[in-house]
Formats: C-alpha cells, structure tokens, sequence
C-alpha cells in the first residue's frame, strides 16, 4: 500500500516535471500579454538540441543550456510577429509550431543520414537523490530521488513566484499583461517586457522539452513532445496563470497519469479495457474544471497587440 | 514664467490632421483650460506634451527650455503628470501597486511593500487625497480610482498635471471634492492643464482657456473677460443654446410600475433593495443619484439583463418580471445603455449592421432565416440621414465613429423602434456640447410624443434640465421625489447623500 | 477578385502572394544550408502536384480534408472560439461514420449520406460538450478541447478493438453503399483516390459563407463573437451561441472525418496517434483569415505543399519537413503583414524626405 | 554489380506511419532491401507515409513508375495494397506482417512472422531467470499483433516457470516514453525483475530506467532488432524479427524470376525469420540458453504450438 503510494507520487513528479517547466514558460509570456500557443514547437526544439548537444558533447547539463538558448532563439519569431508586426498572437503560435516541429525532424534527418530520429544518448542525467531526504518514508523516494530538471522545476516555481509578485520586473510583466497603456504612461517599455516574457518562455520551454529528451527519455524524434506542449498550455489556463496554480494543476495531472497507470498495475484492464483507464487523466481534468475550478481570469490583455499610444 | 509653451504643433494620422499648428501657453501656478469639441485634438496636443505621440511638427518649451519629449519617462522627468482620460490603472493591482508601478521602491531588488504604502499615505495626506494604498483598483469607486491617477503623478513629483476630462465620469460630490484638490494643488504651486466640456466648471475654477476646433488653435482668452455663451460659441464654432426648450409635460397613463424589487449586483450583494417607482406617458423621471446607489442595477433589472430577486415590474399592464430580455425588448422598452462600449454597440458589426441589433431577425429585415441587406441598409441609411450620424457611409465599423456619433447611432436604434418605456442612461456622457443638445432635443421629442422616459445620469444639471419628475436614489431606494422647479440643488444634495428630507418624499 | 482580397483581412492576394513567395525562398535557404538543390526540390514540387492528371486528383484529395477541419476553426474563431479540438471530432466524425457504413444495411447513396450525417454529428457531439462548459461553467474551451482530442483517440481505439471487431487492428472496409469513391471522378483523374468529399468541403464552405453573413444566425454567432455583453443585451442567447458555434465547428469536422473515412481509408484503425488534420486546420483557417473562400485556397496551398513535398522527398531527397517550414514562414510573413509593412517604410521614409526636402527650401 | 543480368530491375518501398528509422521492421526491412539492392543490382528507392491516407498514393507512384517489386511495410498498408495490386494486376507487390486475411492476390507476396514463436523464447528466458517469479510485459497499443507477443511470452513464461507471475500492461501507445519509463519502473517497484517490451518507443522507456538500476538484479529483453546497446549490461536478449533476411530473400526469388506471388511466407523459428539476439549469452547462462534451445527445438519440430492468442493461450499447456 505504502509502497504503492510512493510509486504513484514517483510517477506524479516524472510526468509532471516537464509540462511544469513549459507551463512556467507560458505562464511569463501570458503574464506579460502574448498568448502562447507555441510551446510544443519550443518544447520540440528544446528537445532537439539538448539531444543532440548531449551526444557531440557528452555533457548532459550543457545540453539543458543550450536547450534553452535554442529555446528563447526560436521564440524570437513569435515575439517578432506578434509584437512589432502586431501579428495575430494565436496565428504566430501556430506558424511557430509549424516552424519548431519542421527544423527539428529537417536538422534530424539532414544530421543523421535520412533517419527520423536522433541515436541514443548515453550521458542522459541521471536522477539526483538528495541525501537524508531521500529517506523519508513514502515522499522520500518519490520527490527526493527525482531527476535534477524536477528540482529545477520546482526551483523555478519559487523564483518565478518571488520574480512576478516581488520584483519590480515582475509587476512590471504583470501590468503589461493587464492594461499596457498603463504601463506605457508610467515609463514602462511594453514592447521590452513583453519581449523578455516571451523569450523567458522559450528558454522554460526549451528546458521542459530537454526534461523529456536527456532525463525521461534519451532520444529525439518527432513524437518525443507529441502534445505535451498543448498540455502544458491546458496546464497554465488550469493554473489560472498563478505559478502554484500551474504547479498544482501539473501535479493534478500527472496524479491523474499515475493513477491510470496503477490501475492497470494493480490489474484493472481485467475489468476496464486499458485504453478506457487511459483515458482517466483527461477526463479527471475536465471534471475537474467543470466541477470546482470554473472560469478562470486570463491577464486582460492577453492576445491583444499593443501599439504606442493607441487605444 | 510659462510652465508649458507649445508652438506650432501638427499632428497628422492616417487621414487626419489632429493637430495643425496648435499653440499653448501655460503660466506657472495657473489653472489652464483647454475646450474642444469631440475630437478636436485635445487628447493629441496632451499625449504629445506627455511624451506618447512625437509631433510632426511645432516646438515645445518647458519652463522656457526646448526639449524634445520622447516618452512619458522623458516627460516625468520633467515634472509633467496626466491624469488620462481613459484611466491607466491595473485593475488586480492594489492602489499603491499602481502607483509606485514603474518607479518602485526596493530593497535587495525586493519590492518594499511597507515603505511604498507609507509613502502614498503621505502623499494622499498632504494633498488630502483620501485614498486605501492597500484596496485594488477593481474594488474602489471611479473617484477614489480617479484620485490614484493623481496621486500617481505627484508620487512622480510632478509640478505640470494634465487632466484630461476628469469630470466626465464623476457625481457631483466627487466633482466638487476635485476642485478642491485641484485648489490645493495651486496653492502648493503646481501648474494644471484641464480638459472638461464643462463650461460652468471652466468658469468657476480656471484662469485661461485655450480653444480649439478641428485640430487647429481658435484662442485663448482670460477666463475672467467671457461668459459660457461666448466659450461655447467659439468652441462650436456657431451659437449654442443651454436652455432646453421645453412644454410642461402632459402626463397620462401610468406606462411603468416597479413594485418593491430586489436585485443583487454581480457580487451578489443587494444593490437594490425594495426599491418602488411609477412612470407615466409622457413625462420624462430623472434618477439622480451618487454613482453606485443601485441605478445600474435597476436598469439591468427592468431590462432583463439582471435577476429581480423578488418584487415585480409591471409595463403597460403586464407583468415583465424576470423575462427575456427579448421579449422585454420586443413588449415595448428601448434602452439607451450606459456603456455604450460594452453593451450598446457590436463595435466590430458597421453601423448599419448595429443598427437592427435587437431587430434583424424580424420582417422585413429577415425572411426566415435570411437576411435582408437592401431592407436592412435602406433602414439603417435612413436612420443616419434622420439623427444625423455622422460616418462615411452605413458599412463603416462602429469602431471607428466617434463617441459622440456612436452614440447617435444608439438612440437612433432605439428611439425608432418607438418603445412606449425608454430608458436612457447617460445619454450624454463625454460628449461635448453641441452633441449634448442634439440628443436632448431627442428625448424632449419622444417625451412630447407620448412616451415614458426613465433618464438616468450622474449629471444633475441634465436631470434638472430635462426631467418633469425626479426621483433621487440612496442605496437601493429611492430617497425620495422631487419636483425640479420647486427644490434647490441642496435639497437634492442631502437626498442624494442619504438624509431625508421630510416634505418631498411621496412614496 | 474580391473574394481573393478576403484571404487576409489587411493583405491583398497580392501581398499573400509574396508572403508565399518569401516563404518558398526561405525553404531553398534551409535547403541550401543543408546541402541539397532547392531548384531541383521545387520543381520536383511543383511537377508532383500538378503535372499528372493522377497527382492533381491526388492533390485534391489531400487538400479535401483540410478544407474541412479549417472551416472548423474559422468558424470557432469567427464566433470567438478557439477550437483545438478539431483533431478530435474529425475522430469521432470517422467512427460514426464507419458505424454507420458496417453495422447498417441500407441502399447505396443512402447509406453514404446517413453515413456522412452520422459523422457530421458525431462531430458536432464531441463539440458540444466543450460549448456547453463554457457557456455554463466559464471553462476555458482550449483545456477542454485538448482533453477531448486524447479521449477521442482512445475512444476510437477502444471502438475498434472492443466493439466494432473482434480484437482486430482495424474495421472492416466499408461497404461499396456507404463508399464516397466515385469512379467517374476517380477516372478523370487517372485512377487517383481523389472522391465526392471535395464537393462535400465546396458546399461546407459557401454554406458557412451563407451561415455567417447571410442568415439571422450567422448574425447572431458573430455579434455574440465579438461583444457578448451587447449580444445579451440585444436579447441573443449568449450561451445558446456560443454551444452552437462550437456544434457546427464540430459538424465540419465530422465531416471531414466521415470523407475521409468513407472517401480515402474505407476503415477505422487503431491510431497510435492523431492524423494531424485538425491541428493543420488550425494554420489553414488562419491564413485564410478565418472567411471561407480564403480557407479554400490556403487549404489548397498546403494540400499542394504537402503532397508535392512527399515527392520532393521522393525525387531530390529532401526531408519533407521542410515544407512545413515553408509554409510556416508562409503564416509568419502573412499575419506579420510583412509586405505592408515593407511599402509602408517606403512611403514614411518618402513622407520624411520631402518634409525635410520642405524644411530647407523653407529655410 | 557482381550479379549481372538484373540491370534496370527496380523496387520500392512504401513505410507505414512509422517512417524510415523506427528502429522497427521499416527500418530492418529498408536495410534488407538496400543490401539486396547492392548485391543484387537493383535500384531501390523508400517512400516515407506520415499518414494512412498516403498509403495509396505511395504505392501508386511505385506502381505507376513499373518498379519490378513494391514493398507494403505492415499490417496498416494492407487495404491499400489490395487496393492498388488489384488496379496494377501485371506489376508485383509484397507485403510485410500481414497474411491478407487468407486471401493472398497472385500478384502479392504476403511476409509474416511467428513472433509469438520468438516471444515464447523470452519468455523462457524470463522464467528461467527471474529470482522474484515476477516478470512484466509493456505492451503498445492493445492490437492483435501485440497480443501475438504477448500470448507468446507468457506462455514461454508458463512453461519454464509455472510458479511465475507475468505482469501485463498496455502502454495505448507506441510513442510515450516516458509512460513507458514511469509503467518500467513501477514494474520493478512492485517486485518485477524481468521486463520484456513490444511496444516501440515506449519500449526506450524501459531501457532508460533499468539502466538507471542495479546492475544483474534488474533486467529487459528488447524487441524486433538487437536492443542490446540501450542499456547493455541490463539486457538480457532480444526477440529478432528478421525481416531484413526476409525481404532480402524474396528480392532474391524475385531475381531469379520465381517471385511466391499469391504466397503467404511465413517465418518462424523454423525459417530463423524469428530468434533471439546473438548477444543474450552475454548475460543469459549457458544452462539457460541450453533449455531455450530445447524449447526452440520442440517449436520447430511441431512438439509445441505456440499460442498467438489470448484464447489459444488460455488453451495452452507446456
Ligand atoms: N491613435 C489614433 N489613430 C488615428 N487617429 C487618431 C488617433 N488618436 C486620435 N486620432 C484622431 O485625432 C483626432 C483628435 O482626437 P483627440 O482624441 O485628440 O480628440 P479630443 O479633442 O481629445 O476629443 P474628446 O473630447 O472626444 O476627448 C480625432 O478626430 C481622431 O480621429
Ligand atoms: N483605433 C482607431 N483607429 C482609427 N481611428 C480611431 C481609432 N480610435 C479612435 N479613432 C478615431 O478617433 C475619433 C475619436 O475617437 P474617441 O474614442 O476619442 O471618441 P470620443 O468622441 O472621444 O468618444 P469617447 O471618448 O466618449 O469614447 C473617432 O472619430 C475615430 O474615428
Ligand atoms: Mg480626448
Ligand atoms: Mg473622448
């Protein structure tokens, strides 16, 4: 019984960890105004090159770096479009993950001779046990063993929490997100902070993708995000784009895998066919909303393009 | 010495010059007017002297250097604060969050809460701009958010505030609490641009006015050496009349009784309680009253658009309580709605289309279940010529006409339907004066037709104007009834602010 | 040519054009970085789709469903909904329809229409419950839509095993009766797989022209789109709408799961994942600015893209991916409005020049 | 090249969604082609499918360009390889991982393989082996195909080691990885020590987390190639398909111009289209590996039939 528990909660944070991570990503750009439909693209790209640096350099922790600066690059054209041009933000998410998805499998296929998918990365991170606490019983081998991105993850939480609502940046992200001409008149430059939010959330989303690349998995190919991107949206909007929200909404979520999991460890599928327990997740997730989450409040400028002194 | 010297400004957007070679001199220490119409370019000369538009061309002088004012941190700099017309506040945040945004006290990169919220106490103190630091904005009143505007440029220390129309959305008690800060404000030696459509405002506290009309400079004048008439003459650019020319009204049967209604407001706390009413064809009842006292909630209600919780609201006869809002719509109620932004106009439908908002699914603008464009834009083409909208033709956005028209475009719609029971709040609110007497004439019109015209406005001088009845509203009920032409302003003041006063009150 | 102009609310088809253009050179730029021969990729594009009566039949059927799944999203995005869960109503379309084409007996045509209903409301059931919870409960139909795409798809895998076989990977064909193969067209185009649906997806999309612009409907789906609170106030049932819209968005992409069914596969299987049709619906209604005709020729754009780019694959050996840059590009410089933006520098750098040009001889 | 006489012969092949490099049978069947292709002088050429609705036209381009031979890769290109040999009668295809239905067109060579055969094998292996009598079995998505493992497994498992338990789970996909490494680890939580896969890339999952374990306590046992160099001192073995030598084998009939049209090949340990890898004595014992040979012995010779069913399983005595 114990034992099950600390599986389920083991599960929980592996499932969690990377849509934690690219949920945090959506979370600065919407905070700051611009929808971001483009995670699975910079989760993509982030997967992609944490993959593929881990295997020319053999140094697992310069693949999440790099995953992030590929990250925050491939944000540049969205933050481009839909800042400076005014582009459509919901339209230039889109055209991103179109644009993610398709260097990702090019450079994989040009890289390696025609072949859909990266080789096998040896030096993938390994998970990090924190001595003492990894004994606690049931949580202790659950949280404490987890792979280095999970407490990056949890990290990132905090210190995005302190950053958005105890740092004069983070206001400043915040008011952009709600009444930008308001920040304007008060000497804040709409345009910059939007930018920052939204590289921030490509260098986050990077990183939850190399979570799923060098850590979970140990390779890349085209299916290796395959909808986590849209999950870790669903995620923020579930968080009501409040960084505990996000953190509880992802935990909800991969409880919600972990339970479907166990069902069919425990031999469920003998009564429930497997694909119906599969299911469970997303169905938990819509009853959930429907039953006690409800509307949720999205910044008040979110998606709405910003120009100096219009109104 | 002049605070603020702006010469020959010009300022050109796509197919419009806002402003051809403006000209604006300033004294230090001076309340300074400045009167236009809708869209004379106030607004423009303003976000340019505040740094978010760069003139095309003209010169600006502060304090009789020439400096060129790239943006509002610029403009800060230079001790320039506005107070916009639209506010610029961050509804979640709280009012020192709005405050200090942009120019936050830290310490260790922190925000330092306790110290901000200190400071804006102060500064509210001083001014004795009473204010909660710790209260969001989407909590407090339009005055007290109008305050944080101002306590937002004196935290900046500005010594050049721009007020563009802050009256505009105020009751008269938060006018008058206005003028006094703004007293206050010269006496500590501060120099204020105001904007206002208020010519009596104009009157009792500036020092100069400058007029424009169309963008370019009219004049500037002692506001000592002109009375109203000749501000609103050179404004307009024609005569204007104040008066309302009006019959006494001839009232006959009772069109509207509301009996004893409830209704919550959206955070479910009781906005109107027990609130009793009747109106009759042909006479139109003022409801005047401070901002908040349930007046929104009435019409919502009366409308449909709002629960009533328990009491009726009868209309020629019939029961209406609680309908469709359609079917209270179609039972004989036009509703001219306060914001005409939010409900009154489908911004991004044209102007015709707006046009038969309640109406386009019925003959002859519908057969079954298609439209009918040519009925539909031979109706909506005459409605324009008739009450005078003006836009370039039916097909343009609503967007993009301005308030004043927008809203011509409303009581077009509404007064055509010919309801027996309309409802018009702030019909007027924003616009300037010639506007202002178009629709009055309007309602007038309609009330000598025979119709019965609830009038809601948190101006009193227009329910004075324009009511035969007026029924002053205090926390959910009506505080009592007056007749215009036999009560003082005072005596509605006192109704208005909650102590009754024996002999009017009749129901 | 103004239907053309529709393609993009700001741009002409001109300046889409040359979006396409830019977007077609940023692709030989990827192919020249890698190595490859952009010249001999694009012709090989170009020559796939349209040279053979059979590729252009191919071409069609390829460009049949996206029609389909972009009029879904449009007409969402219309009414002010963001519909992510085309992918799983196009699923749903499939398995009504294949319900409906192996379990019943009925006549041919028949069949295939009451097949093609089914999917159609299938379709639109999978929508409505999305609709319903946002109209009710406020919640957001982005998260709901996502979920239902994975319920979908496992429903579907479930159907098929459990009940539609007897544990077997897929259904069987569906009947000739039920069957939107039609050999006449089928001939005309060189025995390609190219079926009724594209008249299906021409008739979806002039009737969402009709639905929107022409009827009370239509109406009232795009006031409640744009303003809700004057919607209400107006007498529409805001909530009503909003479950509408989202149960025609459905419709469409039944349908366009129900003709590709009963039109190109002739069965359901297991799916270990989505087809991508909806998801690529999203992009096609998008730079078709939402409006129908400009989702008939984005769809056509990326259908040729598409099937041409396999056999860029095919002949010069390029990664097919490549084509997805490409037309994301496509999206970027056409939202971005980049050929607007660029004439109008043009002309402010003009305005500025002469105003100083005027400054001096003022001097 | 050394092979003269065959120039101007041509084949395609047309992948299922799995594309190219699935580290599956597309990619085994791809090698086995192209090796052909080298040895025997044939130009040959690969046709990606990224959905179901390109299986036609994909097969069509071959067909319509006369290749000598078609290649359809697995069972989900089956009504569209009917479909297009039935429309090009005098041109011929062959097909991997599907028997069609029973009725094989004269025109189609049909490929199969017993891999219940091959999984019996490591069930034998697992049996055998296992110090905890608990072994597991990730599946990818519950179809008939994966069944045929999975049937296979547990019967090998029951053979070897009655008193051993085998844990079965579903993955419902061939992708997540990670839900194969969060079901892998929970396996070996629960007391599980032995793992085999087929389910894909899920499968890489478990590779990941029983690397991540104590070496000779924790085991997996790979699927359709040599999965050794995943986690090469946790595998145990591997259930080879071999349809490299398969596919290579037809093209060779098809040289010498006795192409088994309307032929279902069926390959099983008989046949050695299916085995286990030539690294399981790595870690597997020779007394082990010695009864896995017996076993193998009694399924060629007929002793045992496999069970490729959940109904043939339940049937099934050792
Ligand atoms: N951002 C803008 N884009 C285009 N035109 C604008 C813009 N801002 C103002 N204008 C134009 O400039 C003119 C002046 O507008 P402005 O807002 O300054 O008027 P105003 O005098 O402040 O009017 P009001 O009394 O209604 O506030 C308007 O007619 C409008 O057409
Ligand atoms: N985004 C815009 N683009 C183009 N023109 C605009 C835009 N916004 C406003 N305008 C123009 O500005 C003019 C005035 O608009 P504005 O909103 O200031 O009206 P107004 O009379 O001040 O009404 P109110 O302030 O009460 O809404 C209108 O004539 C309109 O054409
Ligand atoms: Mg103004
Ligand atoms: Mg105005």
């Amino acid at each position: 019984m114990i034992e099950s528990l600390t599986d389920i909660l083991a599960t929980t944070v592996l499932y969690m960890t990377p849509l934690l991570l690219a949920a945090m990503g959506g979370l600065f750009s919407e905070r700051s105004g611009v929808v971001n439909i483009g995670l699975e693209g910079l989760m993509t790209i982030g997967a992609f090159t944490a993959v593929v640096t881990t295997l020319e350099t053999h140094n697992p922790w310069l693949g999440l770096v790099t995953a992030m600066l590929a990250g925050m690059l491939f944000s540049i054209p969205h933050a481009i479009a839909s800042i400076t041009f005014k582009a459509d933000q919901v339209v230039s998410g889109v055209a991103l993950n179109f644009l993610a998805l398709g260097v990702a499998v090019y450079l994989v296929k040009s890289l390696y001779k025609g072949s859909g998918q990266t080789p096998d990365v040896q030096d993938v991170l390994q998970a990090m046990p924190i001595p003492g606490l990894e004994n606690i019983p049931v949580i202790g081998p659950a949280l404490f063993r987890a792979f280095p991105t999970t407490y990056l993850a949890l990290i990132i939480v905090f210190i995005g929490y302190v950053v958005l609502y105890r740092t004069p940046f983070g206001m400043r992200l915040r008011a952009v997100g709600e009444h930008p001409q308001a920040a304007e008149t008060m000497g804040v430059n709409v345009y910059r902070m939007r930018y920052t939010g939204v590289l921030i959330s490509g260098a986050l989303a990077g990183l939850g993708g190399a979570s799923l690349s060098i850590a979970i998995g140990s390779q890349f190919s085209e299916s290796t995000i395959a909808g986590q991107g849209f999950i870790a949206l669903a995620t923020l909007i579930f968080g009501k784009w409040h960084p505990f929200g996000v953190l509880g909404a992802s935990t909800f979520f991969g409880f919600a895998v972990a339970l479907a999991l166990k069902g069919q460890l425990i031999g469920l599928t003998t009564y429930v066919p497997s694909e119906a327990l599969n299911m469970l997740p997303y169905i938990l997730t819509i009853l959930a909303l429907a039953g006690f989450v409800g509307r949720a409040e999205a910044p008040a400028a979110i998606g709405k393009t910003y120009e100096t002194g219009g109104r | 010495m002049d605070a603020v010297e702006m010469k020959g400004i010009t300022k050109r957007f796509p197919g419009i010059v806002a402003n051809d070679g403006v000209n604006l001199k300033v004294k230090q220490g001076e309340i300074h007017a400045l009167l236009g119409e809708n869209g004379a370019g106030k607004s423009t000369l303003m976000n340019i002297l505040f740094g978010l538009y760069q003139p095309d061309e003209g010169k600006i002088l502060i304090k009789g250097k020439e400096t060129e004012i790239t943006g509002p941190t610029v403009a800060g700099e230079l001790g320039i604060g506005m107070v916009h017309q639209h506010f610029m506040l961050v509804d979640p945040f709280t009012v020192t969050e709005n405050i200090i945004l942009g120019s936050e006290p830290t310490t260790n990169g922190m925000i330092n809460k306790r110290r901000a919220e200190k400071e804006v106490q102060a500064i509210s103190d001083r001014y004795g701009l009473k204010v909660d630091p710790r209260a969001k904005i989407r909590d407090i009143s339009v005055g007290m958010q109008q305050r944080v505007e101002i306590l937002k440029t004196l935290y900046r220390g500005a010594e050049i505030l721009i007020f563009d129309e802050p009256t505009a959305v105020l009751a008269p008690q938060e006018i008058d609490e206005l003028i006094v800060i703004m007293e206050n404000l010269v006496k500590e030696g501060k120099t204020i641009i105001f904007i206002t459509h208020k010519l009596k405002e104009i009157m009792r506290i500036c020092d100069v006015v400058t007029i424009i009309r169309q963008g370019k400079f009219i004049g500037r004048v002692e506001v000592a050496d002109t009375d109203e008439n000749r501000l609103a003459s050179m404004m307009v650019g024609r005569d204007v009349s104040f008066t309302v020319d009006k019959k006494p009204a001839k009232p006959k049967d009772k069109i509207l009784s509301i009996r004893d209604i409830r209704v919550q407001d959206s955070r479910g706390v009781d906005a109107v309680r027990g609130l009793n009413m009747e109106i009759k064809a042909g006479e139109i009842v003022g409801l005047a009253g401070v901002d908040g006292n349930g007046q929104s909630e009435l019409i919502e209600a009366i409308t449909g658009l709002k629960k009533v919780q328990s009491g009726e609201v009868i209309l020629n006869g019939k029961k209406i309580t609680n309908l469709k809002p359609k079917t209270i719509t179609h039972s004989g109620v036009g509703h001219i709605p306060e914001d005409r932004h939010r409900r009154g106009l489908v911004l991004d439908f044209s102007i015709g289309e707006n046009m038969v908002l309640q109406t386009f699914d019925q003959k002859p603008f519908a057969k079954g279940w298609s439209l009918q464009y040519p009925a539909i834009h031979s109706y909506a083409k005459r409605l324009i010529e008739e009450f005078d909208v003006r836009t370039p033709d039916i097909h343009t956005p609503a967007r993009a006409l301005s308030g004043g028209n927008q809203q011509k475009g409303i009581i077009a719609r509404e007064v055509d339907r010919d309801p027996d029971f309309l409802i018009a709040a702030q019909p007027t609110r924003g616009l300037d004066v010639g506007a202002i007497e178009g629709i009055h004439r309007r309602l007038i019109e309609q009330r000598d037709k025979g119709k019965a015209i609830l009038l809601m406005s948190l101006e009193l001088e227009e329910i004075w104007q324009l009511s035969d009845h007026i029924a002053v509203i205090y926390e959910g009920k009506i505080a009592g009834w007056v007749d215009p032409a036999s009560t003082t302003e005072e005596e509605i003041g006192l109704l208005m602010a909650g102590y009754r006063a024996g002999t009017e009150v009749t129901s | 040519m103004q239907v053309l102009s529709k393609i993009n609310k700001q741009s002409s088809f001109f300046a889409s054009l040359i979006s396409v253009i830019m977007g077609l050179l940023v692709g030989g730029v990827m192919m020249i970085l890698a190595g490859y021969n952009p010249i001999q990729a694009y012709i090989a594009l170009f020559q796939s789709a349209f040279l053979q009566p059979f590729d252009i039949g191919e071409t069609i059927r390829s460009i049949t469903p996206l029609i389909l799944t972009g009029l879904a999203v449009g007409l969402a995005f219309r009414t002010g909904l963001f519909n992510i869960g085309v992918e799983g109503q196009f699923i749903i379309g499939q398995l009504a329809a294949v319900i409906v084409a192996i379990k019943l007996d009925l006549p041919p045509v028949l069949h295939a229409i009451v097949a093609v209903i089914a999917g159609a409301l299938g379709g639109a059931l999978w929508a409505f419950l999305p609709g319903y919870l946002k109209a009710k409960r406020g919640v957001h139909e982005v998260i709901t839509t996502i979920m239902m795409n994975f319920i979908a798809l496992y429903l579907s895998n479930l159907a098929v095993t459990e009940w539609l076989t007897e544990g077997a990977d897929k259904t069987k064909n569906v009947p000739e009766s039920a069957s939107l193969h039609w050999s006449f067209l089928s001939q005309m185009f060189d025995g390609s797989s190219v079926h009724f649906g594209i008249f299906i997806a021409i008739v979806a999309a002039i009737f969402m022209y009709y639905l929107l612009w022409k009827t009370t409907t239509g109406y009232q789906l795009r006031a409640v789109g744009f303003n809700p609170h004057a919607s209400e106030y107006a007498g529409m049932n805001v909530s009503r709408n909003i479950v509408l819209s989202m149960m025609i968005s459905g419709i469409f992409a039944g349908l366009a799961g129900a003709s590709e069914l009963l039109g190109t596969s002739g069965y359901q299987s297991i799916q270990a994942s989505y087809t991508g049709i909806g998801f690529d619906g999203i992009a096609v209604s998008l730079l078709g600015g939402n409006t129908p005709f400009g989702i008939v020729l984005s769809a056509s754009l990326f259908g040729i893209l598409t099937y041409g780019g396999s056999n860029m694959e095919f002949v010069a050996g390029v990664p097919r991916e490549v084509i997805r840059v490409v037309f994301a590009a496509i999206i970027f410089f056409v939202a971005a409005n980049i050929v607007r933006w660029a004439s109008q520098r043009r002309k402010k750098k003009k305005v500025k020049e002469s105003n100083e040009k005027a400054v001096k001889s003022g001097d | 090249a050394q092979n003269g006489g065959n120039k101007g012969a041509t084949a395609g092949l047309v992948t299922d969604v799995g594309g190219l490099s699935d580290e599956s049978f597309n990619q085994t069947s791809w090698a086995g082609l192209q090796k052909a292709g080298k040895d025997m002088d044939f130009n040959v050429k690969a046709l990606e499918s990224k959905r179901d609705d390109e299986y036609i036209p994909n097969l069509t381009k071959f067909a319509r360009e006369k290749r000598t031979i078609t290649w359809g890769m697995g069972f989900k290109i089956q009504a569209a390889l009917q479909k297009v040999s039935n429309q090009f009668k005098d041109q011929n295809f062959a097909i991997v991982d599907t028997n069609m239905g029973g009725k094989v067109p004269k025109n189609v060579a049909a490929v199969t393989f017993k891999e219940e055969e091959g999984s019996f094998l490591m069930g034998v292996i697992a049996g055998s082996m296992t110090k905890t009598n608990k072994v597991g079995f990730i599946g990818g998505i519950t179809s008939p195909l994966i069944k045929k493992f999975e049937s296979g497994y547990r019967a090998g498992v029951k053979a070897a080691n009655p008193k051993a338990e085998v844990k079965v789970v579903y993955a419902e996909s061939f992708t997540d990885s990670a839900k194969g490494r969060a079901l892998a680890s929970s396996l070996y939580n629960g007391g599980t020590d032995i793992i085999y896969h087929a389910a894909g890339g899920v499968g890489k999952g478990l590779f990941n987390e029983v690397k991540t374990r104590k070496k000779g306590k924790y085991w997996a046992i790979g699927v359709d190639m040599d999965q050794s160099k995943l986690a090469p001192d946790h595998t145990l073995s591997s259930m080879v398909k071999r349809v490299d030598v398969a596919v290579y084998d037809v093209m060779k009939k098809v040289k010498d111009g006795k192409f088994p049209g309307g032929e279902q090949v069926e390959l099983g340990l008989k046949e050695d289209g299916v085995t286990y890898s030539d690294t399981t004595k790595k870690h597997v014992p020779a007394k082990v590996l010695k009864k896995v040979d017996n076993f193998k012995q009694q399924i060629i010779n007929g002793k045992i039939k496999v069970p490729a069913t959940e109904d043939e399983l339940r049937k099934f005595k050792p």
